[in-house]
């Protein structure tokens, strides 16, 4: 078996070394009824690459790659062009195979683009501070609630209509569980909510997104001000990261805390995983924030160096006084992030977004031409919601008969709430064409 | 030569992108003024390449060194599954796309599940969980979800043994439950006795880690499992070391109510760094109800993907773990591991894993201090007696590993034994490679009992960083670069 | 532009260290009439790499890869597995984006893989030595008949009717032009052909492929006795090496040199290249070999070592007096032989060798079965010729509009010879499942 | 850790594939005998990996490091060029395919020939050259072709100046033609007066590089060209320096009958520690009917291959250069890095090219003895004439750069000058990365002044290897590996 170097002589010699006779007896501990005597039942035996590939070859080859489409599919995930030196990158054994960097010394690598991505994620948020990623975008969120929670000593929590559903059910999942009091909004689909009226003295954080699950725009600055005043904190949501380069920081508005789903940049859509959550915040409540972070220091030679850091948070030392469970989180992920923003740099985040926003216009625009099909948004960035004159989801279901992927329908993420059924999400980035934008026109007119 | 922070290689006009120009100059920003400036460095390609490369340069890596970090599992990573895992038809997928469009991919999360329940002879498997630590949690919500559906949301109480990974306790508190510890034996073990004091109709669960933290198969886990369920409490099995067992021992023959498993070490997706990870947790029938969303089924129509409540029948879901599906990327890679081994070559896996480290053990035993009589499963534990009176600690001897080429191994874990040292080999090491693993282990042995104390503080020596100063790192943290005033 | 890391900044500074106020001043010595004046006419401006990756790939898709059809083309060529960790290690900057290893002390990575190299190449063949690699099989073929002549001293040359025509025509043209005497025998897909008569004190070499084209199998030990009893050097070509894990090497028939194409090892079809040569001779004649060669010494601390060697033979210090021209050869498709070969290891080759000839006996069977068509070959490895009752050209062309892959025509091969257009060269590797077979044996028989 | 050879770590049963069982025992072998054994060596994949990533870090590459090699053109490898080039849909096609199901790899073809010849301003070009020197065997056969056809095979001398690449000399050797040298002037060019001396009509052709392997563009160049013309012989360019002028000056316009093309120079396919290269060559129309098959020409079905002379029309190729149609991996490579460019980003890459030259130059020109007046081309060419005295060597210097982490530029080449050092340093390197080479090198100038010599001489002293005796390499080569005696 090719990942398997020991040969039947050399399991012979070790045997004879241990003093056993056979690798049965190393399992002496094992109760006697839970002692397999062969080969699991059920399942087939080991098989060579080429067999293996063909087999995955031909899952793969069932689903509808999103470059082979015109695809307009984001809430909350999103199709970029990734350059191919990221992956190439992060290819390299030296990242791939590499642990968690316990050992400074020999793994200041993955440690230096820790810190650069830590950052990178702090400038491009506007905030103080940032750490070494979280899962993704909708854990970040529970756990920056359950941070604010430790920072103000507070129970509950106010979710905007405009959060992404799953990223509401996750922080009711898991705030829930401790006991906290969660107050999910209506889905703000009008980009009518006002949030500031519902803050008192027991809330411990409002959660907002921008841009919105609805693709709207808000200025949050006022929202900030006036939680500020009651003691509460504010939690920014991106679930599109490459807005940044466009729209205000969210830390310019006066975020406390400001998590976003890093998919977009240096990542692939993957159906859904591995991403990686970003996770920023002021200096003032960095021991109180989950996840690693790696910070720098000197070496004995007094040499700028990096480490992890403020471990005492976590949950290897402070167990179940940690700020979080998290242990392995996303650096790879958070690798390519930073591989790829770099790349970008400052005038390529800038002009990406700019691409993405205009794309958007241009397409509203084409929507809005299609008998019966109108434009909610004000303002969005590279995503909105149509309004169709029939139900969204068939409408969905036909056009990918035609092999166009053309949004999410709303009652897809709220199938519980009333009169959403005729709206639609539709994103479009760099990486729709003019051809492809006119497909989806057509395509609509076609099917309505 | 130094490698500067990609910050202050920052070079304004240079570029590492080419794009078009905007289609339109217009904007709907309703309202908004865009962004002024971000304050991110400018580098074209050739530059990016390099700096990542040259960092790369910095690390170990199991593909350039033997990394026996015990507990961490650091064995090949098959280039087979990065290639796979690349296909457009699994990378190039939207998680919302219509369900028609990605069967493939449900059919995959479906035949890993599969495999994942065969394996573990479990009735059911929840596969969002992001890594280790949130599959702990996905468990112990549904334990939390059954408890409360039982009306005995009175229990609150969760068994940890001391030996335990810190993940348990901090899941433990993080849903809420108060954490109680179970004293380790002399011998490195759990004793039914140990756990039975403890119990009582507040108790919510076990945790248990098997093999466990010291590289043991807890003897008793059966009688414990027994002892849990006749007290009304379930049973979570935390399954980091499920390597060590793979293909030989069925949990559900444990009487395992919930387990998660490490695809990043049992099955060899890479560990990249610290993530990402993808920790599904297999289910008994009594947990089985309250898997989270979403999940697949398959019906007449071909697969779909539960992600409402209302959408799923008798299941009661105790909600939403994670943004979308699970890792995917992983779940690819996984079963191409499982595909290749087979449930011949997973069964050799965990026959040569504890092999490996048996001999390691049996060869270090007489030089190193083993905590433990007996053999060992996936990983040998050694402690610090043998460096007593040498005025070598542990961690100086971890060092010098490092100027031998060796990544050292787990230090100071578990909690139970002093000085902590945890090997563990993996199967796919071969036996040169440890055969010269142990040469260099025990002529550092011999050198530290020799008296060379100073050889052992000095180290590293080789690395392009000498040790680090952590407790300033900590007292002053210092966690982004910030542009130096001009 | 993404490449370039000067910025017009930059540009500025630079020229005024250098003392110029432009760069065209740099260019001073170039004609006027020879000076554009602005970028070249008729080629368009430079594209992000998500325009030139749709480009590429709508180019690329207007072909049929083997992988995704019923295949059986080889003649020089062969679809094999490769495995996955081949490619990502050659994707590695260390090997990828270095140069020939002129600096020993920095290039040791290269240096070794090219000793193992040699040796597998030399174990595979059965010979003494082996070079660091040539462009190809048939440029190797024609530096083997220039060597033989330097060895020798003689002008002439017989190439057998079972050698590949490129070859031949490789030949042809190469040591034509020296003034060469080159005999090339008719084609002998009957097997039939007899050398030894052939050889006389005139004769430099003569050529011999094994597998022939035909896909014949010839002990050559008589040949190679006939030969050196005359002072003729035998030149044995292999242009599917993978057949050497299961036939007798041209080293244990006597063969003074063995020229191998080395693709099938490591290496994909890419259309005809880059592939790589493999070149084996006897410990005599090494110092008239032509190419880089890699041997073994030690350092200043009396380690062992690797550098290049021998390089008195080379252009770069015998310009004129070279025994080649060569300097670039196959460096990265040589490291790609050396890791799969590897993998493969002593039984792994063994085994895709067999596993290769068994596929071949059983669409031998499978083929014979079908009305009118019949197996020239008595033996064979993976290849063989069969007689069809038409034009082998048009039921290729056939097939291939049904999407099978069936072989190459001999009259692609031969178009100057008559009587062969009936013949068709069909291959068979490990990647062919049985229903690929029998999809060529069920079309062969619907197009017939 | 010393890295042992992959024969070392033989372990016989180990295997790096797993292979199924042959569908059949039955054999047809004619009569031949199965090879009893091979005698290769047996790993697992997880040493075989290992084992060349480790080899790999003994490597300088120029994602790495600064590779200044002159002439070599060690210039940034895309890492899209890898990404495109492994399409299946070129790499995964057999050459011998219907050509109807290969019209997009005969169209890349095409269009990679268009961009050639448009760059040059030359009427045709030959791709099947595997690398440089097979191209100038291509125009050297071509010539041979053309001189044959009007008649004039007597023409076998070839004028070659001393500064040629021994590549030159070499081929025109192969081709049976008699080599001339011409003496380089003091300024390190040719001249036309050198080169109408050796004129007659016994000479075939004239092989110049330009710009030449001092980094001079050759002035006189339209004068040699015409006066080459004018005696009945033909212009053959070196054109392995053809990335100084790329986009800039069409080599048509400079009078060239036949150039080759390193695609792995100036369109930046990776060199692979020595291949594989590309070397198309463009040649003019009184060459062009001589260009060897197959080529591929567009009719009214699409893209046809000419593989044979009888359905060459009007063209009298002079034969076939390589097994099948050319290095399609490197032609893949080498159109994306001009689709990336665009004739607006080739003219810069030549004009940086020149530039980060020229500041190399003009930043070591007080501490390094430059060995010519001006401005330099793309390599800036010092000599030994700054270390006189010092005892420090070309080589000892060169060496000394490896510890300080750069590779070292070209040494004692070009012949013309004593203890030549040349830098080429090219346009995918950063003013930021010039300016800290640049430091180094005055460092190490100043310290050879200063006397240090033994520094030099035990340069370099960080790499895995000292220096390496070359010579007993020679004297009793050692090519392989040999099985010791048991």
């Amino acid at each position: 078996m090719r990942y398997l170097p020991l040969t039947d002589a050399d399991r012979a010699a070790m045997l004879s070394t241990i003093g056993v006779d056979s690798v049965d007896a190393l399992f002496r501990d094992v109760p006697d009824h839970a002692r397999l005597p062969g080969k699991i039942a059920g399942l087939p035996d080991h098989k060579g690459e080429l067999e293996v590939e063909r087999h995955l070859s031909r899952l793969a080859a069932r689903n509808v790659a999103a470059s082979t489409v015109p695809f307009f599919v984001g809430a909350g995930a999103y199709k970029h062009h990734v350059p191919a030196s990221v992956d190439q990158i992060l290819l390299r054994g030296e990242f791939l195979t590499s642990y968690t960097p316990y050992q400074p010394e020999v793994t200041q690598g993955t440690l230096q683009y820790l810190f650069e991505f830590q950052t990178q994620v702090a400038v491009l948020t506007g905030m103080d501070v940032a750490n070494a990623s979280m899962y993704d975008g909708a854990t970040g969120t529970a756990e920056a609630v359950l941070m604010a929670a430790r920072v103000n000593k507070r129970n509950k929590v106010i979710l905007s209509g405009g959060l992404h559903p799953h990223y509401r059910e996750v922080v009711e999942t898991t705030c829930g569980v401790m006991g906290m009091d969660i107050r999910a909004q209506a889905p703000d689909w009008k980009n009518a909510e006002e949030l500031s009226a519902l803050l008192d003295a027991e809330t411990s954080a409002v959660v907002v997104q921008t841009p919105s699950l609805f693709g709207h725009l808000r200025d949050f600055t006022a929202l900030c001000e006036a939680a500020h005043a009651k003691g509460v904190m504010v939690i920014v949501v991106v679930t599109e990261v490459v807005s940044l380069g466009l729209l205000p920081s969210p830390g310019s508005m006066g975020a406390d805390i400001v998590v976003c789903e890093g998919q977009s940049i240096g990542n692939g859509l993957n159906f859904g995983g591995p991403y990686v959550g970003l996770f920023a915040t002021r200096d003032k409540f960095v021991r109180q924030m989950p996840g690693r972070l790696c910070g720098q220091t000197v070496d004995a030679d007094g040499k700028r160096g990096f480490v992890l850091t403020l471990s005492t948070r976590e949950q290897h030392i402070r167990r179940e006084k940690a700020t979080s469970n998290i242990c392995t989180n996303s650096g790879l992920c958070a690798l390519a992030f930073t591989i790829h923003l770099s790349l970008l740099g400052e005038q390529g985040l800038v002009q990406l977004a700019r691409i993405n926003h205009a794309n958007a216009v241009m397409l509203a625009d084409k929507l809005s031409a299609v008998k019966g099909v109108s434009v909610v948004n004000d303002g969005f960035f590279n995503e909105f919601t149509v309004k169709l004159p029939r139900k969204a989801a068939k409408v969905v279901s036909k056009l990918a008969a035609r092999n166009i992927l053309a949004g999410v329908p709303v009652s897809r993420l709220h199938p519980d709430v009333e009169g959403l059924d005729d709206l639609l999400l539709v994103a479009v980035t760099e990486i729709s064409s003019v051809e492809d934008m006119d497909a989806l026109a057509r395509g609509l007119e076609e099917v309505l | 030569q130094e490698e500067a922070l990609i910050f202050e290689l920052d070079n304004p006009g240079a570029i590492g992108v080419d794009l078009d120009e905007p289609v339109t100059a217009a904007t709907r920003l309703g309202g908004l003024s865009p962004r002024a400036g971000v304050g991110l460095p400018s580098l074209a390609e050739p530059d990016v390449v390099r700096h990542y490369t040259r960092l790369s340069q910095k690390n170990f890596a199991i593909d350039t060194t033997l990394y026996p970090l015990g507990s961490c599992t650091m064995k090949h990573n098959p280039r087979l599954n990065e290639k796979v895992a690349r296909l457009p038809g699994f990378s190039d997928i939207h998680p919302m796309q219509p369900v028609e469009t990605v069967q493939g991919a449900l059919e995959l999360i479906d035949q890993l599940a599969h495999w994942l329940k065969t394996l573990t002879g479990m009735p059911a498997v929840a596969m969002s969980p992001g890594a280790g630590a949130h599959g702990e949690l996905c468990g112990l919500m549904a334990i939390h979800a059954a408890l409360e559906a039982r009306g005995e949301s009175r229990r609150r109480r969760v068994l940890v043994p001391e030996s335990a990974h810190g993940t348990n306790p901090a899941t433990a508190a993080f849903c809420g439950f108060t954490v109680d510890t179970i004293p380790t034996e002399d011998n490195g073990r759990v004793s039914v006795e140990a756990v039975k004091a403890k119990l009582g109709d507040d108790v919510a669960c076990i945790m248990l880690t098997n093999p466990n933290t010291c590289g043991l198969f807890e003897p008793q886990i059966r009688e414990i499992a027994d002892a849990v369920h006749a007290a009304g409490g379930y049973f979570y099995c935390d399954g980091a070391n499920y390597n060590a067992i793979v293909g030989r021992v069925r949990p559900a023959d444990l009487g395992v109510d919930a387990m998660h498993i490490n695809l990043h070490k049992t099955f060899s997706t890479p560990h990249g760094g610290g993530g990402p990870g993808s920790g599904p947790v297999v289910l008994s029938d009594a947990l089985a109800p309250f898997a989270p969303l979403p999940f697949v089924v398959h019906g007449k129509d071909g697969f779909t993907l539960v992600e409402h409540a209302r959408d799923a029948g008798e299941a009661r879901p105790f909600g939403r773990l994670k943004g979308f599906h699970g890792q995917m990327g992983m779940f690819v890679r996984a079963l191409a591991y499982m595909l290749s081994h087979g449930a011949d070559g997973l069964r050799q896996v965990s026959s040569d894993a504890v092999l490996n480290a048996n001999y390691v053990l049996a060869s270090l035993k007489d030089v190193m201090s083993a905590s433990f009589e007996g053999p060992c499963m996936h990983e040998a534990l050694f402690d610090d007696r043998f460096l007593k009176g040498t005025g070598v600690t542990p961690l100086d001897f971890a060092k010098a590993m490092i100027d031998e080429g060796y990544h050292p191994m787990t230090m100071y874990f578990p909690l139970v034994v002093h000085g902590a040292l945890l090997i563990e080999p993996t199967e796919t090491e071969s036996k040169r490679t440890l055969d010269l693993f142990i040469g260099t282990m025990r002529h550092l042995a011999a050198k530290a009992r020799a008296g060379d104390q100073t050889h052992f503080q000095a180290s590293p020596r080789l690395t392009p960083r000498k040790r680090l100063d952590e407790t300033q790192a900590a007292r002053k943290p210092v966690l982004r670069w910030t542009r130096p005033a001009a």
